[in-house]
């Protein structure tokens, strides 16, 4: 099993969710993230004051997919978060060694 | 004319009541839209407090107000107050001075175009609003005033009764708000994308203190104190609390679950409903139309899909349907036991009130919607009305005023 | 009967700022609770608006203050406002319409079931709630209201001081509480679980509304304008200064660190503390019984888990404990000096006060305890109370109303 | 003397609306710390309607309004309101019972130390900060209200006008600001670190309490209901709109993008700075004032920069600068046709008025800063002014009331 | 080592804690994240608009242990977190190749 | 390629991100976390209840890097994270498989 991390804009979520859902990944964790990067950030004044706001809000979506599926789902991921302008994002894949379904204890990939 | 001071009291407390529901409005819009737009929203209103404030000192009163022209305006001979001084205007009020109906009206002003905003609300460029705001306030809402309110204008000439701005301020701004999400155009991902409010508590409060606020809207458009302000005091509170009540019911009936933001809307438009009417029927009347209203404007609000525009906070729903069917009401509940200075409607044996209050509606629903319609147009034309997609996209906050929110 | 338009427009001003209180209370208690029961929570106060106003207008307002029945009741004879007119009524206030004394005693009517809502935060089934409102204002305040303030109820026959709703509103609501969070039972995972609240500035900024509604609510009580108000306002503003130092103290006291909740708990029950004393006392006494008000209900506020009720939101401790003891404290501090038609305390050489005064709080809190009691049995048993323990844990705001306070 | 129940009706009105202003300020400044101060900014706010409300009742409004002593304070003859009862003092307000002007002016006293607090947000020891209001409003606000306001005032004897309290409240505290940042330091962080509001829907709905609560503040300073409480009423939120459009303008032309919390910023600033004027000019002039206002402070603030000093939310700029400037036009724009009992401005052919106005500034001025700075040394040395630095790091809320605001 | 993650619900998370802490685990951190699943959401109605919320608030906690105590861990998270309805979550072991504690330089299990 | 986790005190993020980006680390993805550990929490009273808080506000800070600059990431975070007192925070070193760029595709450390 692989942890695919997709770091990525946070208007794409909906479509990446409905998209790998279709696909046949049937769960998926998500978080919203402050990422920084290429992508030059923006300026706030309050009073006078200006301020550099350098990191951006992003999601960062979590899926765990068995060995042979974690092309399938990084192109998926690909297709709808590409817009092709600098803060797309990034995917990276990790090992995991065991996944537990806490309600019924299976493990493996039968627990994803 | 001597002035009474306890009238005057009376419309200091009233128009510092009208004054709190602009803020009011910017919260309950605020809560409404998504978190990276609530300042731009909150904006939209705010401003009006300041940009119309002007306006109406240097213009806007004395084209609403001032001596007739044809019928339809007033000319500009009050601009910077002049002669608009300490001492009663009996056409107006004879009781307090004429500077009190003036600030007293110039809360009215404020509030109207700012209702529009909801609408168009988390696409419309700050610079060109400034400019709506001063060309409709000055084309569509001074005009309007002066027909129904102003000495010589031709449908307070007509008869049509008007009591707090069913016409001057929610049919007026309940229509321009249809033509404006028409030509601003739908939001980007609407329809298609959860686009949920992001506050309601906020929104709650605001629509607490809009309640509050329309008791001076209401009870100080009587501009005495005494039993014709008591009467539209207690019709203001009791048709929102029916509204509120039949549009919890409908959602009960038709979904199963009664919404806090559906009671809300149903309190905002049954004081939307009844501010035509507040000072001409009673108080069971009063229900009467509130409760009419919630299931009314329920309906209003849920044809939207239908239709295909996007009235983001849905004030044609609210405001157009509600005080529409509340001026037509008149025309059906109005006595002269309440209000001598009215008339009688239907139900008390008048068949023409009713026949001038529809004719009213129709005429102020095609002018609104006209002259904002070519408003929008030309902006849109020259400065253009909605801001860039990104911006859209990265929100009003960033994009038109470089400020976040909430830094939680 | 003339009516004094300056008293009018105090009453009318007085009124707005009481029906404030209620989504001031809304906001109070919304803080308080867990996000996910903050809209369940302001609604249940905010719907109380719509519910009371209309049940109040229809029978309850002829129940309070309509002809007497056996000191105990008035009769139907005012329903629906039949014979509520324009015109004073010298009964109860000689110097405003009749209507005008009507909706104001309204607004105290619907904040009343609302503050029992805090007893039972969390936990109250929607549905049940709304047929409960209309039970408790009927059969319990109606008949309170009657015997301390209608004309011929047996507790002002006897010499039961109250100005502006110690017994009626305060204790009446704060024993109901108490049966109320015995009857529903405790929250899933109190005393276990962390609960706090979610949001102090929403409950402070409530805190804020309903400290200035409340000069509405004890200075409007005097029903006109005078001296007797503005003692009644002065008496108030102090009492609540005072019981938000004492609270503060105390917590400083007992554990080193003061509140910004205790500070703003103290000043509600300074509030609600003096709120029966408020036309009675001098100024200096108000702050001698504020100082006590505000070291009792803390007291009464820690007992809590002594008892192990879940009062989610302290309304036991803070209007029960706090309005009974302003109640006693006419009997001792009363002086006829500041309003010839009270009486004299103990401490102005009047013994027969005080017992009077303990004897209507024993009587109103028996009546209120047993009948609230009876009336959540019933409705346990036919349409159940609490939600399912799934909904509880899901929340309010989605299993009662299908929506969330905050989409951040 | 007899009382006019019509202008105590509206003294209770306007002394409600600003009481109403303290918690508005607490918002206003809530929102604009961090996250983590929010109660603890609230609350050095709200606590001062409890310890000044005592202070006042017991030894303050003797020392501010009592019998004169060498004409820099007044004796304690007064000293918990001894004397003070219900029949007018005519010396201050011939038509309202002398409490209702004690209660009015208690309100002024209350919000004024309240307004300090902004310049050292985010660090002051609570416990330090309970004994600096008493201190600071016992030997800086009391004689300065004295001076200016007490019968035998050595500035009002001299001619000085300050309508509603531009020298006894806003200069006083802006000045006091001043010495405070200096004294107490800057922020840990400040100038390096990202130092944001956490809410600014917060502050701009203080914006709008403080906005509605000031025509209490102006127009109740006329004492009396009538035609200069209206003009005052006008000029207030004439000042506010002119001066919120200056400042967004200023922002729009310096930076490109006009702010919201620059709106709210300048309508601030329009109200401060009209305080002391706003019942000796006419409308017209007010706009005029206002539209410097909004230019000047939006100037003053940015300013701060370069003084190196950590006025964190900008008292200074705002309320030290801006009423300074009001109280000097006064010298310019004054005119005996608004309020016969002021004087003409130097455009009304007066040259005296503009040196004594300019003259109160700087007297004022330095005895606030000198007065403050001495009471801040003295506190510094025994009781500490700042919370510890891994407190300061934490936050008030935890460090000062052990608190958390939010529990999202 | 190796790093535990379990995503479960909100209100499981203070007794895990309090069970892991007994067993002798003195460190952990937990995140507020969106879970998307078998578990069906949940629908809401804005004046007359449904939407239908797919992501539930979910918890997810990361403890950091020594190879021979994973199964403990899981374990105990497990004995807690299960309520035998959908929706209880996961577990996912993953590798970790070096643990460093900032304020002592510590290194591998010692850091933990 | 390997994830560095940090997991820090909240006031030292701007500091460890201005560092990292000197040193040319060009993206990092941030988040706010509850850390539990030795470091005590803090008590908070509501109206008399008195509630122990065990979990204290960190951010946990992740950056994926080339297997030759993990100890230079390590060092420059310790550096200015490293107070000497209790809760100073956690490195975590994680083995990353792959990285892809969304905007180009790109994968490997080209992607970072
Ligand atoms: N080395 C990295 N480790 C962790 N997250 C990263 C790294 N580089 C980039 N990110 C994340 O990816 C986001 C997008 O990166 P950015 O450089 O702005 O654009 P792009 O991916 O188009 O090159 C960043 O905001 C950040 O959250
Ligand atoms: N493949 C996965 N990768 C990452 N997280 C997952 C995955 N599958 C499930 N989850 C997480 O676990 C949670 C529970 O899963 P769900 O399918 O709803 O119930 P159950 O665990 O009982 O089968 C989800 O809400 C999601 O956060
Ligand atoms: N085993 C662990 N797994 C995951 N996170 C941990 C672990 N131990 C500690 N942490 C995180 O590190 C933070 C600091 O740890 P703590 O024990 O308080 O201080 P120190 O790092 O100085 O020993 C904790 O708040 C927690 O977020």
């Amino acid at each position: 099993m692989k942890k695919v991390e997709a770091i990525v804009r946070p208007h794409a979520v909906d479509d990446i969710r409905e998209a790998l859902q279709e696909a046949g990944f049937r769960g998926m964790t998500l978080q919203e993230v402050k990422g920084f990067g290429r992508q030059k950030g923006h300026t706030e004044v309050y009073r006078g004051a200006e301020y550099q706001v350098d990191f951006l809000p992003k999601v960062k979506l979590e899926i765990v997919v068995p060995d042979g599926r974690v092309e399938e789902a990084v192109s998926i991921i690909i297709r709808i978060a590409k817009t092709g302008k600098v803060g797309d994002g990034k995917i990276f894949i990790l090992p995991v060694e065991e996944a537990i379904r806490v309600r019924t204890d299976e493990t493996g990939d039968e627990a994803l | 004319m001597k002035i009474d001071t306890n009238d005057l009291t009376w419309m200091m407390v009233s128009t510092a009541l009208v004054m709190l529901m602009t803020p009011g409005l910017a919260l309950f819009y605020g809560g409404m839209v998504r978190r990276k737009n609530v300042l731009g929203t909150i904006m939209q209103s705010f401003i009006a407090l300041g940009v119309i404030t002007l306006q109406w000192v240097f213009w806007g009163y004395s084209l609403a107000f001032g001596p007739d022209c044809g019928h339809v305006i007033g000319n500009l001979s009050w601009a910077g107050l002049t002669g608009v001084g300490l001492a009663p205007n009996p056409d107006y009020a004879a009781t307090i001075p004429h500077q009190a109906f003036m600030i007293s009206q110039m809360m009215f002003a404020v509030i109207t175009p700012a209702l529009i905003t909801g609408a168009v609300a988390e696409r419309f460029k700050f610079k060109t609003y400034i400019v709506f705001l001063l060309l409709w306030s000055t084309f569509v809402y001074a005009p309007i005033a002066h027909w129904v309110w102003g000495v010589g204008g031709w449908l307070r000439a007509m008869g049509t009764l008007d009591f707090a701005g069913g016409f001057v301020v929610h049919i007026s701004s309940g229509v321009a708000a249809l033509a404006a999400a028409i030509v601003l155009g739908k939001r980007k991902g609407y329809g298609h994308e959860h686009i949920p409010p992001h506050d309601l508590t906020m929104t709650l409060t605001g629509a607490a203190l809009l309640w509050f606020g329309w008791f001076g809207f209401n009870a100080g458009s009587a501009l005495t104190s005494g039993t014709l302000a008591l009467t539209a005091f207690i019709n203001t509170h009791c048709a929102a609390a029916a509204a509120s009540l039949s549009w919890m019911y409908m959602e009960w009936y038709k979904r199963d679950k009664p919404t806090v933001l559906g009671a809300a809307s149903g309190a905002i438009a049954g004081l939307a409903g009844i501010t035509p009417a507040a000072g001409f029927v009673t108080p069971i009347a009063a229900i009467i139309i509130g409760l009419c209203l919630g299931i009314l404007c329920y309906w209003g609000v849920s044809m939207k899909g239908h239709f295909g525009f996007d009235d983001s906070l849905d004030v044609v729903g609210v405001h157009g349907v509600g005080s529409s069917f509340g001026a037509i009401a008149i025309g059906l509940f109005a006595t002269t036991a309440v209000n001598a200075a009215g008339r009688n409607g239907l139900f008390y044996g008048n068949y023409s009130l009713l026949g001038i209050q529809i004719f009213s509606v129709v005429v102020v629903t095609i002018f609104s919607f006209v002259m904002t319609w070519l408003i929008l147009k030309a902006l849109q034309k020259t400065m253009g009305l909605r801001v860039e997609e990104q911006e859209e996209v990265e929100g009003l906050d960033l994009s038109q005023h470089g400020e976040s929110g909430y830094n939680f």
